[in-house]
């Protein structure tokens, strides 16, 4: 039981601060929390621990990584539609869990791909560097206004060669899908997906047990290279 | 004036080319003059103190047309070319990739609204104040563009040099980058000397898409002899 | 204690039934709420009951305004950047806590349109009923253009009228940017934003003090407009 008059005695006083620093230890991780939930939101993308460092004020990007990942969880211990994903490189993202996407879709602001546009895409991934010739030809001539569509919404990228263009994804799709930004990888971490699902259409975003696959691959595939 | 019931001068050749809207589609339109055709047009219209604006006009868009049909010629064959019926290629296709959906404030706010609303008042004010002081076609813009056009010969010289000097520093040549100090209407000039420079084998022009960017290709012995020529 | 041998008196029987019941109507009521909150998440602006009703699949706009509100208290409850809260008229949004809008403002980066097509629509907003015709006539040939990404985001509806059109806004116009459905009533408070801040910089979304001043313009004009 706490004594009712002041106890003024050397390690009463220390413990007092050390609550007090406590408490303050503790504000101060809440609010950078709160700070990179908001960021996550307001992006839409996933961001970096050095964006989400200079968002939340610090200096450490190890602390920071730590409450991101405690963010992480507690968005799957809530009972919530949204999710909070560390994805590779060590960057967060804020979005909606895939079983929700197709009830809300027509609600988003900006008019989404279609299912046309979403298999040239797919296709691209798959066989890049492809020309835009052997696109056209395998996807039909509908395949121009997509490539158009997929390279303004930053997906891919048109290099000139000759009279024709080389198609590669960008980085930015990478990031989008949570797939490794090496051409080489993301192949592997495509083939096997493509294999998981077969004809269906794809997951909205990869699940757990996926995730780890795809490290996985990763984690082989540059071993493999580095010998 | 002529006298009611007879043709109009412009009506009679050489200038009635620029009156007669079936001919100007048939007609190979490298074997027009527009420079001589207006020029001469304006003269007699001066010389006989007549001045149709209308006519001016329909010469004028005439003259566009022609321009249009040049540059046309001369963009058509680089072109995707419709691919002949070929079996389709069967490939393996991915089902396709779905996008996750996520949330992303856009920088457009109320303010951004207002502030388009504050542009778009003024230009609707400068807009009334347009059309209220300034003619339609003003008249010096005919002899303008005729007395450029001949000058030809010197402006082929000067954006050849521009395009050498492009090409040893190693850059591939194109349109935006030849007019990139260039205010709109010398944009226009410049693009005029090219489909002359192209028609006469200097360079070579060809765009991926329409409204996309212009490649130019440069072709080395056509220069010569263009500038041996002048 | 429960006993360990099946019980299969009729009483025993009607309890496991409800217990069931009750069970199922806990799933249902818990599923309605996160797609309410998927729903609220992806439109980024205040939805009604009619639309989260027809997303959450029910015909009682009763209940889904009591799962609603529930979900704005489970807001209130979690330790969160967002919130989720009632407007007028029984809408509902799910925004960024006001607190944390400074610090992660600059990580949005695209807008929703473009300079051009942006003008256009303001234009279309202030003038509004406005024939395509005297669009076109002032913001130029390429706001035809402009109309059609407009109307395809929903931002405008067009209606025929002879050879031309009439352009309006549309209500999720009107959403996006917190100002009234009713159209006199937005004009008149584009009119008064509009002088109110003259040259000065507005905030990046309505305040709470903006939004109480659009609701008592447009309580007072509709006041005026029934008298």
């Amino acid at each position: 039981m706490p004594a009712l008059t002041a106890d003024l005695s050397p390690t009463s006083i220390n413990a007092k601060v050390q609550r007090k620093e406590r408490i303050k230890g503790r504000r101060d991780f809440e609010e950078k929390m709160m700070i990179i939930e908001a960021a996550l939101y307001v992006a839409g993308r996933p961001l970096d621990l050095k964006t989400l460092c200079s968002i939340a004020g610090s200096r450490s990007e190890k602390k920071i990584h730590r409450i991101a990942r405690i963010l992480v969880e507690e968005y799957k211990r809530r009972n919530t539609a949204l999710e909070v994903l560390e994805l590779e490189d060590h960057r967060f993202v804020m979005q909606l869990k895939s079983n929700y996407s197709d009830r809300v879709r027509r609600l988003a602001i900006r008019p989404l791909l279609t299912a046309g546009p979403l298999r040239t895409l797919s296709y691209i991934a798959y066989k890049q560097p492809v020309t835009q010739k052997q696109v056209v030809e395998v996807r039909g001539k509908h395949a121009y206004q997509h490539i158009r569509e997929l390279a303004e919404l930053g997906l891919i990228t048109r290099e000139r060669n000759g009279k024709d263009f080389i198609l590669r994804t960008t980085d930015y799709f990478a990031d989008y899908f949570g797939l490794s930004r090496s051409i080489q990888i993301m192949k592997r971490q495509l083939e096997r997906i493509f294999k998981k699902h077969g004809e269906e259409t794809l997951p909205l975003s990869l699940e757990e047990d996926e995730r780890r696959e795809m490290s996985e691959i990763e984690k082989s595939a540059s071993e493999g290279a580095s010998k | 004036m002529d006298k009611a019931g007879s043709k109009p001068f412009y009506l009679q050749p050489p200038w009635d080319i620029l009156f007669d809207f079936q001919r100007l589609q048939k007609i190979n339109p490298w074997s027009v003059d527009i420079a001589f055709l207006l020029l001469t047009f304006l003269e007699e219209m001066e010389r006989r103190a007549m001045v149709d604006f209308r006519a001016s006009g329909v010469a004028l868009d005439s003259s566009a047309s022609i321009y249009l049909l040049k540059s046309n010629l001369l963009l058509k064959p680089e072109e995707p070319q419709p691919q002949p019926c070929s079996k389709p290629i069967i490939d393996f296709i991915p089902p396709p990739l779905a996008l996750p959906l996520r949330y992303e404030l856009t920088t457009t706010t109320i303010q951004s609204l207002l502030e388009a609303l504050n542009e778009a008042l003024q230009s609707e004010s400068l807009l009334s104040v347009r059309v209220a002081q300034k003619p339609i076609l003003p008249p010096e813009i005919i002899p303008t563009i005729s007395a450029y056009l001949l000058e030809i010969e010197s402006r082929i010289k000067e954006i050849t040099q521009k395009i050498r000097f492009l090409l040893e520093k190693g850059e591939i040549i194109t349109f935006s980058k030849i007019i990139r100090e260039s205010d709109r209407n010398e944009a226009i000039r410049v693009f005029i000397i090219l489909l002359f420079m192209a028609q006469r084998g200097i360079v070579t022009l060809w765009q991926h898409e329409d409204f996309g960017e212009i490649y130019i290709t440069f072709n080395g012995e056509g220069v010569e002899n263009a500038s041996s020529n002048s």
